[in-house]
């Protein structure tokens, strides 16, 4: 053992709650890496950070990073860390949720958060189906794909996390993966750095429940196909449509800079109670 | 069949479930009244997994086990964990190729997972493997009352390969019995250390 | 194994293996899971699986610290020394 | 055809049961959103309904789910959903919606460690006064709640003629023991079920009334699309179910509600009594407590002590009369619940200040066991 | 009093519920309308239509009508529209909904029928606030409006249905207003005739709440608000971008002809009864 | 500065005084969603909240909203919402997180007719279980029912003071006829009124303990931001507030739950009595239906009949001792409620059967009379 | 002040919910309780509006109207639909603009809305001429404590207007009350048919 | 008023309206709540509002039977004789 311990210690509740539940090779830890080096790089304090999640694997993230720390109910993630940024603006709130949590039954808290541009970055990890439930399917789940409520295969078409946020009004949406670990601590540092609402997609596996149920093997084939099936826009768009077709397209999509609610709210506040003093 | 209760526990992966349904298969063919109930909670997240049997010939009414008459355990953690809920009079099966620090009272060990790599190429019929062992161990029904369960649980395709690791688990346990009331006794008495000759035997 | 500046690293990297004697990269058994992530895509085959499911430093002098073993750990179970990892420096044999 | 194993043997999980039973009963549609400790019922219904042509949807949450077979079973379809604790808060809306407006389903609640998230795969049974007081205003409750397997495959048919009977929801709430749990089950032959079928009316399209009121207070359900043309909204509303305010068209409304039950008590009632007449000392419990009950009369009985056992099969409504008329007179009854006390309350009620009620509450996400029982038994006696 | 009834009333529980509730002015009157008009030239069977709504001066409709007709709980009309396609797919199912109703509360539920692409066509008469319960905000609010809960003016930014339905993936997406009726007229049609999930929004004046709390006149001025600040979408591709800024567009945005739900469904069901019974 | 009109004699709306009322107790933010007939409150704070700089926003829903000020209350904000019925059922789930979580917060639900959709703008006191038993699982509820403008005033300061001192969520739950009135209010001077303020741990910050164990069962509670960094979740948690599954801290966690509020009714019991020790016959009633009871007392006093009057203002927990106490000896209670039996359980379950037990309800969307109270009493003289 | 229930009735948009706000404030100022309550409910959607309130010197237990002492009625629907809860010694004031078919009683008939129209070409202050009428003919309260009340109910902006609207009602009550206490009864039995000449007075 | 064909109008409109003497618009008094909008609308001016806070035809001979009025009336108060309405046609004066 190491006599020093990584300096992303410092920001884990490592003396007690480690080593985490997530099953070997669950994507969801190098998403939770990604975010310690993001907030390491921009040196924020401790005490400023509020992590909110809901309920699912991605959302058990909080119990293990020792920031202020909150684990609400399904879904509504992003309702309560809303409340929390009203009532003190000084936190930098970060909601962790999965594809189920926030497309699914949150859908329509991550809908209005995007068209108010409230001030918190949304990470979601998706990794194509109800982790915690034991793999059945979401709201991402690929066409075809079988899960524990598609035996048969996938019948729906699935949402596209960034194009949804996007067209609510979200102020910065991208998509990254645990493979290209890199890229995804770039995004993440970003998202988080910027106002408004900013939404991280971020692809990871299951192997426990969405790779066996697809035959996709471990995790590490399941690491592969992040490898192999996505590409990042910019590389995209120099290829002919045929080297991208089929491939899931990582990188920035939308980089506004909106005025977020916060900032909107204080400026209404601060014409009325002026008009007021007149 | 008198009430026993049997535990299967070890980690996620480890097919504890397809035994604990075969066990109960097999005790519903032999007409015994059968309960069986499994972990659920965060502890199942490919990590522990544990599988309760409870047989009986009256109807089962508390679906709990309290107090084991056989663990199985696939895993140190699951022989640390359970072995004091084992009566005095039950007994243990171990996979010895995880279990280091064998378990107090009568504790049969066989390295499972290596010897279903070593004759079947993959670490994935160590179940049953392990259930040929409990089966002829635990003397609950007759072999074919057993292999009809397996027929009745095991999906076709892998059936072949079920019934051939779960009969070479029944042949050592068969041939642990035939030592055990020949020259060597391999029922242990709790606290006595475990006679080298027998470990050496089993693991061959 | 060679002492050679490794094909695609640059002199100074080299160097810099050459200077410290100690393992750049650690790993923490207690946490490793042993998903073998780490030793699949290590760009310099550091690292293998032992046979106790936990991922090992064998080759700890072709390491070039680029901390893609450490970043891609789902379980923190890796430490590359040296600040490459919080810098997001990308040394060599990065990602595809 | 139908997915059930008909008179074979076999193992089966608490779960699984229910979701056969619903099979049995004919379901036409399922809609529900996973949770723990209930998932398994909608899974397997996910492997076999397609196969027969039913139909099944997961939907974005447990408001839309309960919402989808409401609207299911007004187009005809028999519906289900199964939820547990969380969840269930989210149906109550729809649940209440459906008992106003008289709509035949079954909601499965498997109960969970409670409040909140509390402990998801562990036991309790936090939600029965929930299940009889959830939703805003007066609603009629119907509630049964199995102890082993087989009655989650029976009590789960029982529950969908129920439905069709008395045209409102019945929530089946096992336990998570009771749910997730395996028994041998044989199964009955096809013939030997009994289910109600779909009512539909007869008279005129004219004529029809989609809330008549009749003798039961229940009249026959015309569906969406049958040609029978009606308007259902969950504001009160008349016998053609358009919203009114009159007073007198409230009021027979809201009475014909809640008397479709109360007069019907005798059809709902279903208790199991063991020795409960020659025992001073009675336990009155319900679902996986039952079990328990079941093992410390024997335990007890060995040692020549007495106690009996009053089993409510059907929750809610409250066994009120039988309760009062068959434990008024007991010496002690104890209440072994898997909660802080529900309804031990009830207990409470109908029994006067000379009989002693004793609590036994247990809510650390384990089942009561035997032993508990037999020691409380003995410190009474 | 005409000795005939105009054809339309044959769709209206004309004797025992009219007049209908809705103030005087009311843009709600008209879309329906527009939907009775629509079915009248479809030649549908009363019998088989079903219109499902949720809360709201709009979600009244369904009384009005002679269809099968329900009116369920806030925000809900899709999901229970839903079961009840599901159920009997021989329905034609219809659903009713305020912009409060569809984008508040009931916003997961609309992003999902889009997703799943489910065979219903939804009518939102958007009125810019919550008609019923005396005109707060909405979501299509427009900034700076004044409403009962935005006394010194919206902040929030507003939704536009159009888009984010499209990004959720309806197969049909159309904008019309009630006071270009015979284009909303064919709009309504077009959508009803479609299959898989089809969006129609309708603007239409509130006067009661909105247009008093913005000072917008009476319902006559507020019917030449939409006929002076509205533009058909081919009329704005000719024009100059001058011309058409501040403008709401009108006309059709998605017209995909994709395989709607209960289909796909229909075929899940026969491959694998078919795959059992071989 | 605080929107409150100090001193001033107004006429002022019961939902109105719960928007001056919670000002008044400072009031960091409140998140709501329109609903009849509550809508007043949040239209009221909207307007006034802005002035002094503190937070208001409406959600997309009621369950975003409790959500919200759950989250506000977390992170330092006296925070509350307001809604109905429907609303209410909704905020369940929300609801029992803030119990388990020991947040709090004030809840306002104004009772409309249901069930469901039910009579939107009419009156009924038809939630009042539902406060006690709406969410899955055991969990507290402080409910409090006001009965005139002047209690919406002061109950909704009580409300935030209980939430403060006790760590939960308090109910406000004036019924419709309540919420929409307008009497003469004088509001108090701001020094007379007494809000309690929010707590703060002093400890070190290692030392600190979320859910520390105190003689109360409420410890100082910190915020998030403030430098106290702790884990909050709805699972069981430990007294640091992290997921645990041991059973002891299980049960210690549940038993505190509970304890806190059964072990300290002195603090919440708040009884109105009137005549009670020396009547017979005595009205049990709460909310709007208060005001008719003692208008009636009045009619009968003409008579020189005589009857009680007992009125809990603090609806839950119940005031089971008192009700004992006091009430176990009467010849007949009157329990008049604008539901279909609610609170009358709670009434037959304290008292013998010596006494009668008379419900009064009413549900068809209006007020109980005095006249109908004079002849209930009358009848039963 | 004695006991009294007073309804304004009419339809939305006619200010009845002002009118019922400024009675209240009078009734503060004079020290009375009081109690207002309002129709809620679709039939407030556009349609009819309703605003009761209570004055008393004893606290107000019981918030609804059941005997009405004033009814006023600013349409016909508002005066059938409630007359009959006017108690024998109460009396009605009607707008004789909307309101043809004359309840029975003792009732004050005024074209409120058309004089409105007519003096300040607006219908907007026909609830102010009726509260002024209102005024005189109850005696409830002094003139100041009505003005006063107006000016605190009233936005800034709009408090001239609708004082002269007041004054000008109160001036036609008083007229009234004159004649009533000189020549013409004007305080009709009810089912006495309305003297012709009153009523020509009125609506002159 | 004017017997003429209106301008903009087509030879046979004028003929449809010269054949047939019955007004081809009515308004149902019973359930017009006089918004106002059939008679701002009209591009022929047919209809004013009355004092009754109805609308009424005033000048039924100038109508096209464009049915604009019937289909903006949010009261289902107006209908327009033929089948014009039913089939959507726009004789004249349509929308802007
Ligand atoms: C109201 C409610 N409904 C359902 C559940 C059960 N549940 C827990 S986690 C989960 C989904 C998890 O999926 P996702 O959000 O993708 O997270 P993951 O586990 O995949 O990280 C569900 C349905 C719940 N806890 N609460
Ligand atoms: C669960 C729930 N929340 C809130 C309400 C109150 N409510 C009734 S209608 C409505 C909004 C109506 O607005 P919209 O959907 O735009 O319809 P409109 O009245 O404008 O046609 C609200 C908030 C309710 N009935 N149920
Ligand atoms: S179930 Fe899937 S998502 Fe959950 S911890 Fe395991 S691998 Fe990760
Ligand atoms: S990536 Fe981490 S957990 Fe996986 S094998 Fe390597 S060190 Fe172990
Ligand atoms: S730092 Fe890079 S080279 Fe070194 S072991 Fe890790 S992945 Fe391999
Ligand atoms: S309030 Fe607005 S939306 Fe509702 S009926 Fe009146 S005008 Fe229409
Ligand atoms: S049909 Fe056309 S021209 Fe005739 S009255 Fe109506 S709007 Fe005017
Ligand atoms: S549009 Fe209809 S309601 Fe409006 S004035 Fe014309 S006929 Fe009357
Ligand atoms: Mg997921
Ligand atoms: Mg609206």
């Amino acid at each position: 053992m190491p006599a020093r311990l990584p300096y992303a210690y410092k920001y884990l509740r490592a003396k007690k709650k480690f080593p985490h539940v997530w099953c070997p090779g669950c994507g969801i830890g190098i998403v939770m890496g990604s975010i310690i080096r993001a907030i390491d790089s921009l040196g924020w304090d401790l005490d400023d950070i509020l992590m909110v999640s809901g309920i699912g694997c991605t959302s058990r993230m909080p119990v293990y990073v020792d920031f202020n720390t909150l684990h609400t109910t399904h879904g509504r993630a992003l309702a309560f860390g809303t409340g929390a940024k009203m009532a003190n603006p000084n936190l930098k709130v970060l909601a962790v949720m999965g594809d189920g949590d926030s497309m699914a039954i949150g859908g329509n808290h991550i809908i209005h958060a995007s068209r108010r541009n409230m001030d918190i970055t949304a990470i979601i990890v998706n990794n194509n189906n109800y982790g915690m439930t034991g793999g059945q399917f979401s709201p991402t789940t690929p066409q075809g794909a079988k899960t524990s409520t598609t035996p048969y295969g996938m019948i729906e078409p699935d949402f596209d996390i960034c194009e949804l946020t996007k067209a609510a009004g979200a102020n910065y949406v991208a998509r990254g993966d645990v493979y290209h670990v890199i890229e995804l601590d770039g995004i993440v540092k970003n998202a988080l750095s910027g106002s408004g609402f900013r939404v991280v997609e971020a692809l990871a596996p299951c192997p426990t429940n969405f790779g066996r149920a697809n035959r996709q093997g471990d995790a590490v084939n399941m690491m592969e196909l992040l490898r192999d099936n996505t590409i990042n826009i910019a590389q995209a768009k120099k290829l002919p449509e045929e080297k991208t077709e089929g491939k899931i397209v990582r990188g920035v999509f939308v980089d506004r800079d909106e005025i977020g609610y916060i900032e909107r709210y204080r400026k209404l506040c601060d014409r009325v109670s002026a008009e007021v003093k007149k | 069949m008198k009430y026993s209760e049997i535990r299967l526990a070890g980690s996620g992966g480890q097919g504890l479930g397809l035994a604990g349904r075969i066990l109960s298969q097999a005790a519903i063919l032999n007409g015994s009244e059968v309960c069986l109930t499994q972990s659920y909670g965060p502890e199942a997240r490919g990590g522990a997994s544990r599988t309760d049997v409870i047989i009986s010939d009256k109807p089962i009414l508390f679906p709990n086990c309290r107090e084991l008459d056989v663990l199985l355990a696939m895993n140190q953690e699951s022989a640390d964990k359970f072995s004091a809920k084992v009566k005095e009079t039950g007994f243990f099966v171990v996979d010895s190729t995880f279990v280091d620090q064998l378990p107090e009272g009568k504790v049969y060990e066989y390295p499972f997972t290596d010897k279903s790599i070593e004759v079947f190429g993959q670490k994935i019929v160590a179940n049953l493997i392990a259930m040929g062992m409990f089966a002829a161990l635990s003397k609950f029904f007759k072999l074919e009352i057993w292999t009809d369960a397996i027929r009745l649980a095991v999906p076709k395709a892998f059936l072949d390969l079920n019934l051939q690791a779960f009969e070479m688990g029944h042949r050592e346990g068969r041939e642990i019995l035939h030592m055990e009331e020949g020259r060597i006794p391999v029922a242990w008495d709790r606290k006595q250390p475990v006679p080298k000759a027998i470990r050496d035997k089993f693991s061959r | 194994m060679s002492e050679k500046p490794i094909k695609g690293q640059t002199k100074e990297e080299h160097c810099e293996t050459e200077v410290k004697k100690r393992p750049a990269v650690h790993i923490f058994p207690e946490w490793c899971k042993g998903c073998g992530i780490c030793v699949a895509f290590c760009p310099k085959q550091v690292l293998e699986m032992g046979k106790d499911q936990k991922a090992h430093v064998v080759y700890p002098e072709k390491c070039i610290e680029c901390a893609l073993c450490a970043r891609r750990c789902p379980e923190f179970a890796v430490y590359v020394s040296g600040d490459s990892i919080k810098e997001g420096k990308k040394k060599n044999g990065g990602e595809k | 055809m139908s997915g059930v194993p008909w008179g074979e043997t076999k193992l089966v999980q608490g779960n699984e049961a229910v979701a056969l039973g619903a099979l049995a009963s004919g379901i036409d549609f399922f809609a529900g959103y996973p949770i723990t400790p209930s998932t398994e019922v909608a899974e397997i219904l996910a492997r076999e309904m397609p196969l027969i042509g039913k139909k099944w949807i997961q939907m974005e949450d447990e408001i839309a789910s309960i919402s989808a077979i409401i609207g299911g079973s007004l187009a005809g379809g028999r519906s289900m959903t199964a939820t547990s604790g969380p969840g269930f808060s989210l149906m109550q809306e729809g649940l209440g919606y459906a008992c106003m407006t008289e709509v035949p389903l079954v909601l499965v609640n498997v109960m969970r460690g409670g409040p909140s998230t509390g402990l998801p795969t562990q036991v309790a049974q936090g939600d029965v006064m929930q299940a009889r007081w959830g939703a805003h205003g007066d609603h009629p409750a119907i509630v049964l709640a199995p102890s082993d397997v087989k009655e989650c495959f029976n009590l789960t048919i029982r529950a969908f003629n129920l439905a069709e009977e008395f045209r409102t929801p019945v929530i089946l709430m096992p336990d998570e023991v009771i749910g997730h749990m395996r028994e041998k089950l044989t199964f009955p032959k096809e013939e030997e079920i009994c289910v109600t079928p779909q009512s539909s009316p007869d008279v005129p399209l004219e004529w029809y009334e989609h809330y008549h009121t009749s003798a039961t207070g229940v009249s026959p359900m015309a569906h969406f699309g049958s040609g029978y043309r009606f308007h259902v909204t969950g504001l009160t509303h008349d016998t053609h179910g358009f919203p009114t305010r009159k007073v007198d068209e409230v009021i027979s409304k809201m009475n014909r509600l809640k008397q479709k039950i109360t007069r019907r008590l005798d059809v709902l009632e279903n208790n199991k009594l063991h020795d409960v007449e020659e025992s001073k000392v009675v336990i009155f419990c319900y679902g996986s407590v039952y079990r328990s009950a079941l093992a410390a009369q024997q335990i007890l009985a060995k040692q020549r002590k007495k106690v009996g056992i009053f089993r409510p099969v059907t929750i809610w409504p409250f066994p009120d009369r039988t309760v009062k008329e068959l434990l008024d007179t007991k010496d002690v009854i104890i209440v072994p619940e898997l909660n802080q006390g529900q309804i031990i309350h009830e207990v409470e009620r109908l029994t006067s200040d000379s009989v002693r009620v004793v609590p036994l509450h247990r809510y650390d996400g384990y089942a009561i066991t035997p032993e508990q029982l037999v020691a409380a038994a003995l410190e009474v006696m």
